[in-house]
Protein backbone atom coordinates (compact mmCIF):
# COMPACT_ATOMS: atom_id res chain seq x y z
CA UNK A 1 0.00 0.00 0.00
CA UNK A 2 0.93 3.32 -0.74
CA UNK A 3 1.33 5.70 2.20
CA UNK A 4 -1.10 7.97 0.61
CA UNK A 5 -3.03 8.72 -2.95
CA UNK A 6 -4.77 11.24 -4.07
CA UNK A 7 -6.97 10.57 -6.90
CA UNK A 8 -9.28 13.15 -8.84
CA UNK A 9 -12.18 12.75 -11.04
CA UNK A 10 -13.24 8.76 -10.00
CA UNK A 11 -16.03 9.01 -10.18
CA UNK A 12 -16.60 12.49 -11.66
CA UNK A 13 -19.21 14.93 -11.08
CA UNK A 14 -18.83 16.21 -14.63
CA UNK A 15 -18.41 19.70 -14.52
CA UNK A 16 -20.61 20.32 -11.14
CA UNK A 17 -18.35 19.42 -8.97
CA UNK A 18 -15.06 17.57 -8.20
CA UNK A 19 -14.56 14.26 -7.29
CA UNK A 20 -11.31 13.49 -5.13
CA UNK A 21 -10.36 9.78 -3.46
CA UNK A 22 -8.04 10.56 -0.52
CA UNK A 23 -6.00 7.49 0.55
CA UNK A 24 -3.69 6.58 3.30
CA UNK A 25 -2.72 8.78 6.02
CA UNK A 26 -3.05 12.46 5.86
CA UNK A 27 0.23 13.54 8.34
CA UNK A 28 2.92 16.34 8.35
CA UNK A 29 4.65 14.46 6.09
CA UNK A 30 1.77 13.83 3.13
CA UNK A 31 -0.20 17.01 3.63
CA UNK A 32 2.08 19.36 1.31
CA UNK A 33 1.27 17.05 -1.39
CA UNK A 34 -2.32 16.84 -0.65
CA UNK A 35 -2.04 20.67 -0.14
CA UNK A 36 -0.61 21.48 -3.41
CA UNK A 37 -2.88 19.49 -5.43
CA UNK A 38 -5.89 21.73 -3.78
CA UNK A 39 -4.32 24.47 -4.55
CA UNK A 40 -3.36 24.33 -8.03
CA UNK A 41 -7.40 22.52 -8.62
CA UNK A 42 -8.62 25.99 -6.35
CA UNK A 43 -6.51 28.33 -8.61
CA UNK A 44 -8.03 26.25 -12.03
CA UNK A 45 -11.46 27.15 -10.99
CA UNK A 46 -12.20 24.69 -8.54
CA UNK A 47 -14.92 25.29 -6.03
CA UNK A 48 -17.06 22.31 -5.24
CA UNK A 49 -15.22 19.08 -3.35
CA UNK A 50 -16.67 15.99 -2.66
CA UNK A 51 -13.64 14.42 -1.35
CA UNK A 52 -13.94 10.90 -0.75
CA UNK A 53 -12.16 9.81 2.65
CA UNK A 54 -13.34 6.21 2.81
CA UNK A 55 -9.83 4.98 2.73
CA UNK A 56 -8.28 7.39 4.66
CA UNK A 57 -6.68 5.34 7.48
CA UNK A 58 -5.38 8.20 10.05
CA UNK A 59 -5.40 12.25 10.24
CA UNK A 60 -2.92 14.23 12.63
CA UNK A 61 -3.96 18.06 12.92
CA UNK A 62 -1.64 19.03 10.17
CA UNK A 63 -4.14 17.05 7.92
CA UNK A 64 -6.84 18.79 9.72
CA UNK A 65 -5.93 22.33 9.81
CA UNK A 66 -5.27 21.87 5.63
CA UNK A 67 -9.02 20.61 5.41
CA UNK A 68 -9.90 23.31 7.78
CA UNK A 69 -7.65 25.98 5.38
CA UNK A 70 -9.68 24.46 2.55
CA UNK A 71 -13.08 24.70 3.81
CA UNK A 72 -12.65 28.26 5.22
CA UNK A 73 -11.32 29.44 1.88
CA UNK A 74 -13.89 27.57 0.09
CA UNK A 75 -16.82 28.82 1.59
CA UNK A 76 -15.55 32.12 1.02
CA UNK A 77 -16.12 31.72 -2.82
CA UNK A 78 -19.13 30.05 -2.16
CA UNK A 79 -17.96 26.76 -2.61
CA UNK A 80 -18.02 23.69 -0.30
CA UNK A 81 -16.02 20.69 0.88
CA UNK A 82 -17.62 17.68 1.68
CA UNK A 83 -16.19 14.73 3.55
CA UNK A 84 -17.31 11.10 2.18
CA UNK A 85 -17.38 8.29 4.55
CA UNK A 86 -14.78 8.93 6.93
CA UNK A 87 -14.15 5.49 8.49
CA UNK A 88 -14.81 5.14 12.30
CA UNK A 89 -11.35 5.70 13.71
CA UNK A 90 -11.06 9.17 11.54
CA UNK A 91 -14.80 9.78 12.58
CA UNK A 92 -13.83 9.32 16.23
CA UNK A 93 -11.04 11.57 15.89
CA UNK A 94 -12.97 14.19 14.30
CA UNK A 95 -16.01 13.86 16.61
CA UNK A 96 -14.04 14.12 19.99
CA UNK A 97 -11.99 17.57 18.79
CA UNK A 98 -15.58 19.06 17.70
CA UNK A 99 -14.45 19.06 13.88
CA UNK A 100 -17.71 16.67 13.02
CA UNK A 101 -19.89 19.97 13.69
CA UNK A 102 -17.17 22.03 11.26
CA UNK A 103 -16.91 19.79 8.41
CA UNK A 104 -19.24 18.59 6.14
CA UNK A 105 -19.81 14.98 6.25
CA UNK A 106 -21.61 12.78 3.61
CA UNK A 107 -22.50 8.66 4.38
CA UNK A 108 -23.58 8.52 0.68
CA UNK A 109 -22.73 9.98 -3.16
CA UNK A 110 -26.35 11.39 -3.28
CA UNK A 111 -25.84 13.19 0.10
CA UNK A 112 -22.66 14.91 -0.89
CA UNK A 113 -23.69 16.23 -4.11
CA UNK A 114 -26.92 17.48 -1.99
CA UNK A 115 -24.49 19.09 0.47
CA UNK A 116 -22.68 20.76 -2.14
CA UNK A 117 -25.81 21.93 -3.62
CA UNK A 118 -25.58 19.83 -7.03
CA UNK B 1 15.07 5.89 30.27
CA UNK B 2 12.36 7.50 32.93
CA UNK B 3 10.52 4.14 33.89
CA UNK B 4 11.03 3.43 37.33
CA UNK B 5 7.99 1.68 38.10
CA UNK B 6 7.39 -1.82 37.68
CA UNK B 7 7.06 -3.26 33.60
CA UNK B 8 7.47 -5.73 31.68
CA UNK B 9 9.18 -3.47 28.15
CA UNK B 10 10.37 -0.40 27.62
CA UNK B 11 11.15 0.78 24.10
CA UNK B 12 13.44 3.82 23.38
CA UNK B 13 13.79 4.98 19.73
CA UNK B 14 16.09 7.73 18.33
CA UNK B 15 14.90 8.98 14.83
CA UNK B 16 15.97 11.40 12.18
CA UNK B 17 13.26 14.46 13.26
CA UNK B 18 12.16 14.17 9.54
CA UNK B 19 8.78 13.84 8.86
CA UNK B 20 9.40 10.56 7.03
CA UNK B 21 9.62 8.94 10.40
CA UNK B 22 5.80 9.60 11.73
CA UNK B 23 4.92 6.69 10.42
CA UNK B 24 6.80 4.40 11.56
CA UNK B 25 6.68 6.07 15.04
CA UNK B 26 2.66 5.89 15.33
CA UNK B 27 3.05 2.20 13.63
CA UNK B 28 5.15 1.32 16.64
CA UNK B 29 3.31 2.97 19.24
CA UNK B 30 0.44 1.74 18.37
CA UNK B 31 1.53 -1.75 18.49
CA UNK B 32 2.77 -1.24 22.30
CA UNK B 33 -0.45 0.42 22.85
CA UNK B 34 -2.40 -2.88 21.60
CA UNK B 35 0.00 -4.81 23.35
CA UNK B 36 -0.56 -2.99 26.62
CA UNK B 37 -4.27 -3.85 26.04
CA UNK B 38 -5.44 -0.40 25.28
CA UNK B 39 -8.74 -0.66 23.47
CA UNK B 40 -9.16 0.97 19.35
CA UNK B 41 -10.21 4.45 20.58
CA UNK B 42 -7.59 5.06 23.33
CA UNK B 43 -5.05 3.45 20.94
CA UNK B 44 -6.11 5.97 18.71
CA UNK B 45 -6.09 8.63 20.94
CA UNK B 46 -2.32 7.69 22.34
CA UNK B 47 -1.16 7.35 18.53
CA UNK B 48 -2.23 10.95 17.37
CA UNK B 49 -1.01 12.49 20.77
CA UNK B 50 2.30 11.06 19.87
CA UNK B 51 2.15 12.10 16.21
CA UNK B 52 1.56 15.81 17.27
CA UNK B 53 4.49 15.79 20.12
CA UNK B 54 6.96 14.96 17.16
CA UNK B 55 5.70 16.72 14.42
CA UNK B 56 6.56 19.42 17.15
CA UNK B 57 9.80 18.69 17.56
CA UNK B 58 10.41 18.45 13.61
CA UNK B 59 8.45 21.35 12.92
CA UNK B 60 9.38 23.66 15.88
CA UNK B 61 12.49 22.03 17.94
CA UNK B 62 14.61 21.89 14.50
CA UNK B 63 13.16 24.17 11.90
CA UNK B 64 15.59 24.31 9.98
CA UNK B 65 17.20 21.39 9.96
CA UNK B 66 18.80 20.10 6.77
CA UNK B 67 16.61 17.02 5.10
CA UNK B 68 19.47 15.44 3.84
CA UNK B 69 21.09 15.31 7.04
CA UNK B 70 20.37 11.59 8.86
CA UNK B 71 22.65 11.16 11.98
CA UNK B 72 19.96 10.72 14.68
CA UNK B 73 23.17 10.30 17.37
CA UNK B 74 23.61 13.95 16.68
CA UNK B 75 20.01 15.78 16.07
CA UNK B 76 17.73 13.32 17.60
CA UNK B 77 14.01 12.80 18.07
CA UNK B 78 13.46 10.52 20.77
CA UNK B 79 10.96 8.76 21.62
CA UNK B 80 10.64 6.85 25.00
CA UNK B 81 7.89 4.26 25.03
CA UNK B 82 6.72 2.55 28.94
CA UNK B 83 3.65 0.66 29.01
CA UNK B 84 2.59 -0.33 32.47
CA UNK B 85 0.45 -2.27 34.28
CA UNK B 86 -2.60 0.66 34.75
CA UNK B 87 -0.79 2.85 32.16
CA UNK B 88 1.32 3.56 29.38
CA UNK B 89 4.13 6.97 29.46
CA UNK B 90 5.34 8.26 26.78
CA UNK B 91 8.17 11.08 26.48
CA UNK B 92 8.96 12.69 23.67
CA UNK B 93 12.91 14.33 23.74
CA UNK B 94 14.24 16.80 21.53
CA UNK B 95 17.82 18.83 21.81
CA UNK B 96 16.64 21.34 19.47
CA UNK B 97 14.90 24.75 19.54
CA UNK B 98 13.38 25.64 23.35
CA UNK B 99 10.35 27.39 23.77
CA UNK B 100 7.94 28.48 26.65
CA UNK B 101 5.74 26.32 28.59
CA UNK B 102 3.20 28.52 27.55
CA UNK B 103 3.48 28.88 23.77
CA UNK B 104 3.63 24.67 23.80
CA UNK B 105 0.52 25.19 25.40
CA UNK B 106 -1.72 26.16 21.98
CA UNK B 107 -5.30 26.45 21.84
CA UNK B 108 -7.54 26.79 24.59
CA UNK B 109 -10.84 25.82 22.78
CA UNK B 110 -12.01 24.48 19.14
CA UNK B 111 -13.26 27.99 18.80
CA UNK B 112 -9.83 30.32 18.87
CA UNK B 113 -8.72 27.46 16.80
CA UNK B 114 -11.25 28.54 14.14
CA UNK B 115 -11.18 31.82 14.96
CA UNK B 116 -8.04 32.50 13.24
CA UNK B 117 -8.06 34.06 10.28
CA UNK B 118 -5.32 31.79 8.26
CA UNK B 119 -2.60 29.49 8.70
CA UNK B 120 -4.35 27.27 11.53
CA UNK B 121 -2.00 26.81 15.00
CA UNK B 122 -1.77 25.42 18.36
CA UNK B 123 -4.06 22.16 17.69
CA UNK B 124 -1.31 19.61 17.94
CA UNK B 125 -1.08 20.75 21.90
CA UNK B 126 -4.81 21.01 21.72
CA UNK B 127 -4.90 17.13 21.07
CA UNK B 128 -2.21 16.28 23.03
CA UNK B 129 -3.81 17.79 25.91
CA UNK B 130 -7.26 16.41 25.38
CA UNK B 131 -6.31 12.83 24.83
CA UNK B 132 -3.45 11.94 27.31
CA UNK B 133 -4.75 11.98 30.94
CA UNK B 134 -1.60 13.96 32.13
CA UNK B 135 1.15 16.20 30.03
CA UNK B 136 4.52 17.47 31.57
CA UNK B 137 6.29 19.87 29.79
CA UNK B 138 9.94 20.77 30.41
CA UNK B 139 12.80 22.64 28.94
CA UNK B 140 16.37 23.28 30.05
CA UNK B 141 19.94 23.32 28.57
CA UNK B 142 21.29 19.96 29.93
CA UNK B 143 17.71 17.68 29.35
CA UNK B 144 16.80 19.21 26.08
CA UNK B 145 13.08 19.42 25.68
CA UNK B 146 10.97 16.55 27.58
CA UNK B 147 7.29 16.08 27.04
CA UNK B 148 5.99 13.02 29.05
CA UNK B 149 2.80 12.10 28.29
CA UNK B 150 0.50 9.45 30.51
CA UNK B 151 -3.01 7.41 29.25
CA UNK B 152 -4.17 5.72 31.86
CA UNK B 153 -5.89 2.02 30.95
CA UNK B 154 -9.68 2.18 31.44
CA UNK B 155 -11.41 -0.94 32.36
CA UNK B 156 -14.10 0.00 29.66
CA UNK B 157 -13.54 2.12 26.63
CA UNK B 158 -15.54 5.29 27.78
CA UNK B 159 -14.64 8.45 25.96
CA UNK B 160 -15.72 12.12 27.60
CA UNK B 161 -17.03 14.32 24.78
CA UNK C 1 23.47 2.37 19.98
CA UNK C 2 25.12 0.64 17.97
CA UNK C 3 23.66 1.94 14.68
CA UNK C 4 27.30 4.12 12.77
CA UNK C 5 25.51 3.94 9.31
CA UNK C 6 23.32 6.48 8.17
CA UNK C 7 19.86 5.65 9.13
CA UNK C 8 16.42 7.41 10.47
CA UNK C 9 15.65 5.77 12.96
CA UNK C 10 16.71 3.55 15.87
CA UNK C 11 14.93 1.38 18.09
CA UNK C 12 16.04 -0.34 21.98
CA UNK C 13 13.92 -2.19 23.27
CA UNK C 14 14.25 -3.13 26.97
CA UNK C 15 12.31 -6.31 28.34
CA UNK C 16 12.21 -8.24 31.23
CA UNK C 17 13.30 -11.63 29.94
CA UNK C 18 10.44 -13.49 29.94
CA UNK C 19 8.44 -15.15 27.17
CA UNK C 20 5.26 -12.77 28.06
CA UNK C 21 7.24 -9.87 25.89
CA UNK C 22 7.98 -12.05 22.65
CA UNK C 23 4.84 -11.51 21.16
CA UNK C 24 5.51 -7.93 22.15
CA UNK C 25 8.90 -7.56 20.48
CA UNK C 26 7.81 -9.84 17.30
CA UNK C 27 5.13 -6.87 16.38
CA UNK C 28 7.65 -4.21 16.76
CA UNK C 29 10.19 -5.92 14.22
CA UNK C 30 7.81 -6.27 12.30
CA UNK C 31 6.14 -3.11 12.55
CA UNK C 32 9.70 -1.91 11.38
CA UNK C 33 10.85 -4.60 9.05
CA UNK C 34 7.37 -3.40 6.95
CA UNK C 35 8.03 -0.10 7.39
CA UNK C 36 11.75 -0.35 6.14
CA UNK C 37 10.62 -1.94 2.83
CA UNK C 38 10.47 -5.63 3.32
CA UNK C 39 8.35 -7.92 1.89
CA UNK C 40 6.51 -10.34 3.96
CA UNK C 41 8.51 -13.15 3.22
CA UNK C 42 11.76 -11.68 4.58
CA UNK C 43 9.80 -9.91 7.11
CA UNK C 44 8.50 -13.25 8.76
CA UNK C 45 12.32 -14.60 8.23
CA UNK C 46 13.17 -11.70 10.32
CA UNK C 47 10.54 -12.22 13.00
CA UNK C 48 11.46 -15.70 13.47
CA UNK C 49 14.79 -15.45 14.02
CA UNK C 50 14.54 -12.27 16.73
CA UNK C 51 12.27 -14.53 18.38
CA UNK C 52 14.92 -17.40 18.23
CA UNK C 53 17.43 -14.80 19.74
CA UNK C 54 15.20 -13.88 22.77
CA UNK C 55 13.85 -17.37 23.62
CA UNK C 56 17.26 -18.32 23.72
CA UNK C 57 18.30 -15.64 26.20
CA UNK C 58 14.96 -16.46 28.09
CA UNK C 59 15.13 -20.06 28.30
CA UNK C 60 19.51 -20.62 28.79
CA UNK C 61 20.96 -17.30 29.87
CA UNK C 62 18.06 -16.05 32.19
CA UNK C 63 17.77 -19.91 33.04
CA UNK C 64 15.94 -20.08 36.81
CA UNK C 65 15.72 -16.01 36.39
CA UNK C 66 12.11 -15.62 39.07
CA UNK C 67 9.03 -15.06 36.81
CA UNK C 68 7.55 -12.69 39.55
CA UNK C 69 10.74 -9.99 39.60
CA UNK C 70 10.29 -6.92 37.24
CA UNK C 71 13.19 -5.19 36.47
CA UNK C 72 14.57 -4.59 33.14
CA UNK C 73 16.81 -2.42 34.06
CA UNK C 74 18.77 -4.89 36.06
CA UNK C 75 18.61 -8.07 34.08
CA UNK C 76 17.36 -7.03 30.62
CA UNK C 77 16.70 -8.57 27.68
CA UNK C 78 17.47 -5.76 25.24
CA UNK C 79 16.86 -5.73 21.45
CA UNK C 80 18.50 -3.18 18.84
CA UNK C 81 16.71 -3.00 15.90
CA UNK C 82 18.40 -0.74 12.92
CA UNK C 83 16.49 -0.44 9.54
CA UNK C 84 19.79 1.14 7.13
CA UNK C 85 19.50 2.07 3.51
CA UNK C 86 19.90 -1.79 1.88
CA UNK C 87 19.38 -4.29 5.07
CA UNK C 88 18.25 -3.91 8.79
CA UNK C 89 20.33 -4.86 11.57
CA UNK C 90 19.26 -6.55 15.14
CA UNK C 91 20.92 -6.76 18.19
CA UNK C 92 19.74 -8.74 21.25
CA UNK C 93 22.00 -8.09 24.16
CA UNK C 94 21.77 -10.19 27.39
CA UNK C 95 23.82 -10.26 30.66
CA UNK C 96 22.82 -14.00 32.07
CA UNK C 97 24.60 -16.90 32.09
CA UNK C 98 27.29 -17.01 28.75
CA UNK C 99 27.83 -19.75 26.91
CA UNK C 100 30.49 -20.85 24.26
CA UNK C 101 30.03 -19.88 20.65
CA UNK C 102 30.11 -23.77 19.50
CA UNK C 103 26.91 -24.31 21.71
CA UNK C 104 24.93 -21.38 20.34
CA UNK C 105 25.57 -22.99 17.16
CA UNK C 106 22.70 -25.50 17.47
CA UNK C 107 22.52 -28.35 14.55
CA UNK C 108 24.21 -28.28 11.71
CA UNK C 109 21.03 -29.86 9.56
CA UNK C 110 17.46 -31.24 9.89
CA UNK C 111 18.78 -34.81 9.45
CA UNK C 112 20.86 -33.89 13.06
CA UNK C 113 17.59 -32.05 14.44
CA UNK C 114 15.09 -35.40 13.69
CA UNK C 115 17.91 -37.80 14.86
CA UNK C 116 17.43 -36.38 18.22
CA UNK C 117 15.52 -38.97 20.21
CA UNK C 118 13.73 -37.04 22.97
CA UNK C 119 13.59 -33.27 23.63
CA UNK C 120 14.43 -31.36 20.14
CA UNK C 121 17.63 -29.02 20.72
CA UNK C 122 19.28 -26.44 18.56
CA UNK C 123 16.37 -25.66 16.10
CA UNK C 124 16.55 -21.51 17.00
CA UNK C 125 19.83 -21.07 16.19
CA UNK C 126 19.88 -22.97 12.83
CA UNK C 127 16.76 -20.62 12.05
CA UNK C 128 18.97 -17.76 12.73
CA UNK C 129 21.43 -19.22 10.62
CA UNK C 130 19.53 -20.33 7.85
CA UNK C 131 17.00 -17.13 7.82
CA UNK C 132 19.68 -14.14 8.50
CA UNK C 133 22.39 -13.06 6.24
CA UNK C 134 25.05 -12.48 8.90
CA UNK C 135 25.00 -13.56 12.53
CA UNK C 136 27.50 -12.72 14.99
CA UNK C 137 27.85 -13.99 18.36
CA UNK C 138 30.38 -12.62 20.94
CA UNK C 139 30.29 -12.49 24.62
CA UNK C 140 32.69 -10.72 27.36
CA UNK C 141 31.98 -10.39 30.98
CA UNK C 142 32.05 -5.89 30.10
CA UNK C 143 29.54 -6.55 27.13
CA UNK C 144 27.13 -9.23 28.28
CA UNK C 145 26.20 -12.01 25.27
CA UNK C 146 25.28 -9.77 21.96
CA UNK C 147 24.05 -11.78 18.63
CA UNK C 148 24.13 -9.47 16.00
CA UNK C 149 21.60 -10.47 13.30
CA UNK C 150 21.67 -8.44 9.98
CA UNK C 151 19.52 -9.27 6.77
CA UNK C 152 19.37 -7.33 3.73
CA UNK C 153 16.78 -6.30 1.92
CA UNK C 154 16.26 -7.97 -1.73
CA UNK C 155 14.96 -5.86 -4.85
CA UNK C 156 12.18 -8.65 -5.41
CA UNK C 157 11.29 -11.39 -2.83
CA UNK C 158 13.04 -14.84 -3.68
CA UNK C 159 14.08 -16.79 -1.22
CA UNK C 160 16.83 -19.80 -1.76
CA UNK C 161 15.12 -23.53 -0.91
CA UNK D 1 -7.84 -11.84 20.03
CA UNK D 2 -6.33 -14.00 22.49
CA UNK D 3 -2.89 -15.12 22.01
CA UNK D 4 -3.56 -18.50 22.15
CA UNK D 5 -6.31 -20.92 21.77
CA UNK D 6 -6.79 -24.70 21.68
CA UNK D 7 -10.46 -26.11 20.80
CA UNK D 8 -10.71 -29.96 21.02
CA UNK D 9 -13.41 -31.79 19.63
CA UNK D 10 -15.31 -29.24 17.36
CA UNK D 11 -16.09 -30.73 14.46
CA UNK D 12 -15.11 -34.26 16.53
CA UNK D 13 -14.39 -37.16 14.74
CA UNK D 14 -16.00 -39.33 16.85
CA UNK D 15 -13.79 -41.82 18.17
CA UNK D 16 -12.14 -42.31 14.97
CA UNK D 17 -9.42 -38.93 15.60
CA UNK D 18 -9.43 -35.88 17.86
CA UNK D 19 -10.13 -32.97 15.90
CA UNK D 20 -8.52 -30.06 17.37
CA UNK D 21 -8.00 -26.45 16.38
CA UNK D 22 -4.83 -24.12 17.35
CA UNK D 23 -5.64 -20.41 16.80
CA UNK D 24 -3.06 -17.45 17.82
CA UNK D 25 0.80 -17.75 18.10
CA UNK D 26 2.10 -20.80 19.08
CA UNK D 27 6.12 -19.48 20.60
CA UNK D 28 8.21 -20.53 23.78
CA UNK D 29 5.07 -18.61 26.10
CA UNK D 30 2.28 -20.61 24.75
CA UNK D 31 3.78 -23.53 23.65
CA UNK D 32 3.67 -25.05 27.36
CA UNK D 33 -0.47 -25.34 27.22
CA UNK D 34 -0.72 -26.75 24.00
CA UNK D 35 2.07 -29.37 25.29
CA UNK D 36 0.28 -29.88 28.01
CA UNK D 37 -2.88 -30.43 26.55
CA UNK D 38 -1.46 -32.78 24.67
CA UNK D 39 0.11 -35.01 26.92
CA UNK D 40 -3.62 -35.59 28.71
CA UNK D 41 -4.79 -36.04 25.64
CA UNK D 42 -2.49 -38.75 25.05
CA UNK D 43 -2.41 -40.02 27.99
CA UNK D 44 -6.17 -40.43 27.75
CA UNK D 45 -5.39 -42.99 24.99
CA UNK D 46 -5.51 -40.29 22.05
CA UNK D 47 -3.36 -41.31 18.91
CA UNK D 48 -4.78 -39.80 15.73
CA UNK D 49 -5.33 -36.31 15.55
CA UNK D 50 -6.51 -33.51 12.67
CA UNK D 51 -4.88 -30.13 13.59
CA UNK D 52 -6.42 -27.54 12.20
CA UNK D 53 -3.63 -24.72 12.43
CA UNK D 54 -5.64 -22.47 9.37
CA UNK D 55 -5.71 -19.68 12.24
CA UNK D 56 -2.69 -19.90 13.40
CA UNK D 57 -0.92 -17.06 13.11
CA UNK D 58 3.03 -17.87 13.97
CA UNK D 59 5.30 -20.37 14.99
CA UNK D 60 8.73 -20.39 15.91
CA UNK D 61 11.14 -23.22 17.23
CA UNK D 62 9.35 -24.01 20.38
CA UNK D 63 6.04 -24.60 18.66
CA UNK D 64 7.80 -26.90 15.61
CA UNK D 65 9.65 -28.76 18.24
CA UNK D 66 6.48 -29.52 20.03
CA UNK D 67 5.28 -30.83 16.66
CA UNK D 68 7.94 -32.50 16.12
CA UNK D 69 8.21 -34.41 19.28
CA UNK D 70 4.23 -35.30 19.04
CA UNK D 71 4.77 -36.65 15.75
CA UNK D 72 7.85 -38.98 17.07
CA UNK D 73 5.73 -40.11 20.13
CA UNK D 74 2.52 -40.99 18.00
CA UNK D 75 4.31 -42.61 14.94
CA UNK D 76 5.55 -44.96 17.73
CA UNK D 77 2.56 -45.75 19.23
CA UNK D 78 1.04 -46.00 14.72
CA UNK D 79 -0.54 -43.25 15.41
CA UNK D 80 -0.67 -39.99 13.51
CA UNK D 81 -0.62 -36.20 13.73
CA UNK D 82 -2.19 -33.91 10.36
CA UNK D 83 -1.60 -30.58 10.53
CA UNK D 84 -4.24 -29.25 8.51
CA UNK D 85 -4.31 -26.05 6.03
CA UNK D 86 -1.63 -24.03 7.75
CA UNK D 87 -2.00 -20.21 6.50
CA UNK D 88 1.05 -18.85 4.12
CA UNK D 89 3.08 -17.30 6.45
CA UNK D 90 3.30 -20.37 8.34
CA UNK D 91 3.69 -22.58 5.45
CA UNK D 92 6.56 -21.03 3.73
CA UNK D 93 8.70 -20.99 7.01
CA UNK D 94 7.97 -24.72 7.73
CA UNK D 95 8.78 -25.66 4.10
CA UNK D 96 12.19 -23.47 4.05
CA UNK D 97 12.76 -25.17 7.48
CA UNK D 98 12.36 -29.03 5.30
CA UNK D 99 9.31 -29.41 8.02
CA UNK D 100 6.73 -30.15 5.29
CA UNK D 101 9.04 -33.48 4.44
CA UNK D 102 8.64 -34.59 8.08
CA UNK D 103 4.83 -33.07 8.91
CA UNK D 104 1.75 -34.34 7.43
CA UNK D 105 -0.10 -31.96 5.84
CA UNK D 106 -3.53 -31.56 4.44
CA UNK D 107 -5.61 -29.28 2.65
CA UNK D 108 -9.38 -30.69 3.10
CA UNK D 109 -10.44 -32.74 6.09
CA UNK D 110 -11.05 -35.58 3.92
CA UNK D 111 -7.51 -35.51 2.96
CA UNK D 112 -6.51 -35.37 6.72
CA UNK D 113 -8.67 -38.06 7.67
CA UNK D 114 -7.58 -40.07 4.44
CA UNK D 115 -4.19 -39.87 6.03
CA UNK D 116 -4.85 -40.64 9.51
CA UNK D 117 -6.43 -43.64 7.78
CA UNK D 118 -9.97 -43.52 9.43
N1 LIG E 1 9.17 20.54 20.81
C1 LIG E 1 8.99 21.87 20.60
N2 LIG E 1 10.04 22.70 20.49
C2 LIG E 1 9.84 24.03 20.29
N3 LIG E 1 8.64 24.60 20.21
C3 LIG E 1 7.55 23.85 20.31
C4 LIG E 1 7.66 22.44 20.52
N4 LIG E 1 6.42 21.94 20.60
C5 LIG E 1 5.59 22.96 20.45
N5 LIG E 1 6.23 24.12 20.29
C6 LIG E 1 5.60 25.45 20.17
O1 LIG E 1 4.25 25.30 20.58
C7 LIG E 1 3.37 25.86 19.62
C8 LIG E 1 2.05 25.10 19.59
O2 LIG E 1 2.22 23.87 18.93
P1 LIG E 1 1.00 23.12 18.25
O3 LIG E 1 -0.12 23.14 19.21
O4 LIG E 1 1.42 21.81 17.77
O5 LIG E 1 0.57 24.02 17.03
P2 LIG E 1 1.30 24.31 15.63
O6 LIG E 1 2.37 23.30 15.47
O7 LIG E 1 0.22 24.19 14.63
O8 LIG E 1 1.82 25.70 15.76
C9 LIG E 1 4.12 25.87 18.33
O9 LIG E 1 3.69 26.87 17.47
C10 LIG E 1 5.58 26.06 18.79
O10 LIG E 1 5.87 27.43 18.90
N1 LIG F 1 21.75 -16.13 24.84
C1 LIG F 1 22.23 -17.35 25.23
N2 LIG F 1 22.83 -17.49 26.44
C2 LIG F 1 23.30 -18.69 26.83
N3 LIG F 1 23.24 -19.80 26.06
C3 LIG F 1 22.66 -19.73 24.86
C4 LIG F 1 22.13 -18.51 24.39
N4 LIG F 1 21.63 -18.74 23.17
C5 LIG F 1 21.84 -20.04 22.91
N5 LIG F 1 22.47 -20.66 23.91
C6 LIG F 1 22.91 -22.08 23.89
O1 LIG F 1 22.83 -22.49 22.54
C7 LIG F 1 22.13 -23.72 22.42
C8 LIG F 1 21.38 -23.80 21.13
O2 LIG F 1 20.24 -22.96 21.15
P1 LIG F 1 19.01 -23.25 20.19
O3 LIG F 1 19.52 -23.49 18.83
O4 LIG F 1 18.04 -22.16 20.31
O5 LIG F 1 18.35 -24.60 20.70
P2 LIG F 1 17.54 -24.90 22.02
O6 LIG F 1 17.15 -23.61 22.62
O7 LIG F 1 16.38 -25.70 21.54
O8 LIG F 1 18.47 -25.67 22.86
C9 LIG F 1 21.25 -23.77 23.64
O9 LIG F 1 20.97 -25.10 24.02
C10 LIG F 1 22.07 -23.02 24.69
O10 LIG F 1 22.96 -23.91 25.35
Amino acid sequence: MKPFELLEGQPAGGDRYIGLTLKGYLDAHTVTEFESHMDRSIEQGGRRYLLDVSELSYISSAGIGALMGLTQRLRREQGELVLLRPNEKVFKILEKLGFTKIFRLAWTREEGERMLGV
Amino acid sequence: MECTERQIAALDLVCSPRTEVLNLIRNVVTTVSREAGFGPDDTSQIEISVDEACTNVIRHAYTGYPKGADDPGQVALRVQICPMADRMAITVIDQGRRTSCEAFRGIASLEEYIAQPQAHHGLGSYIISRFMDKVEYHSSPETGTVLVMVKYRRSTEETAP
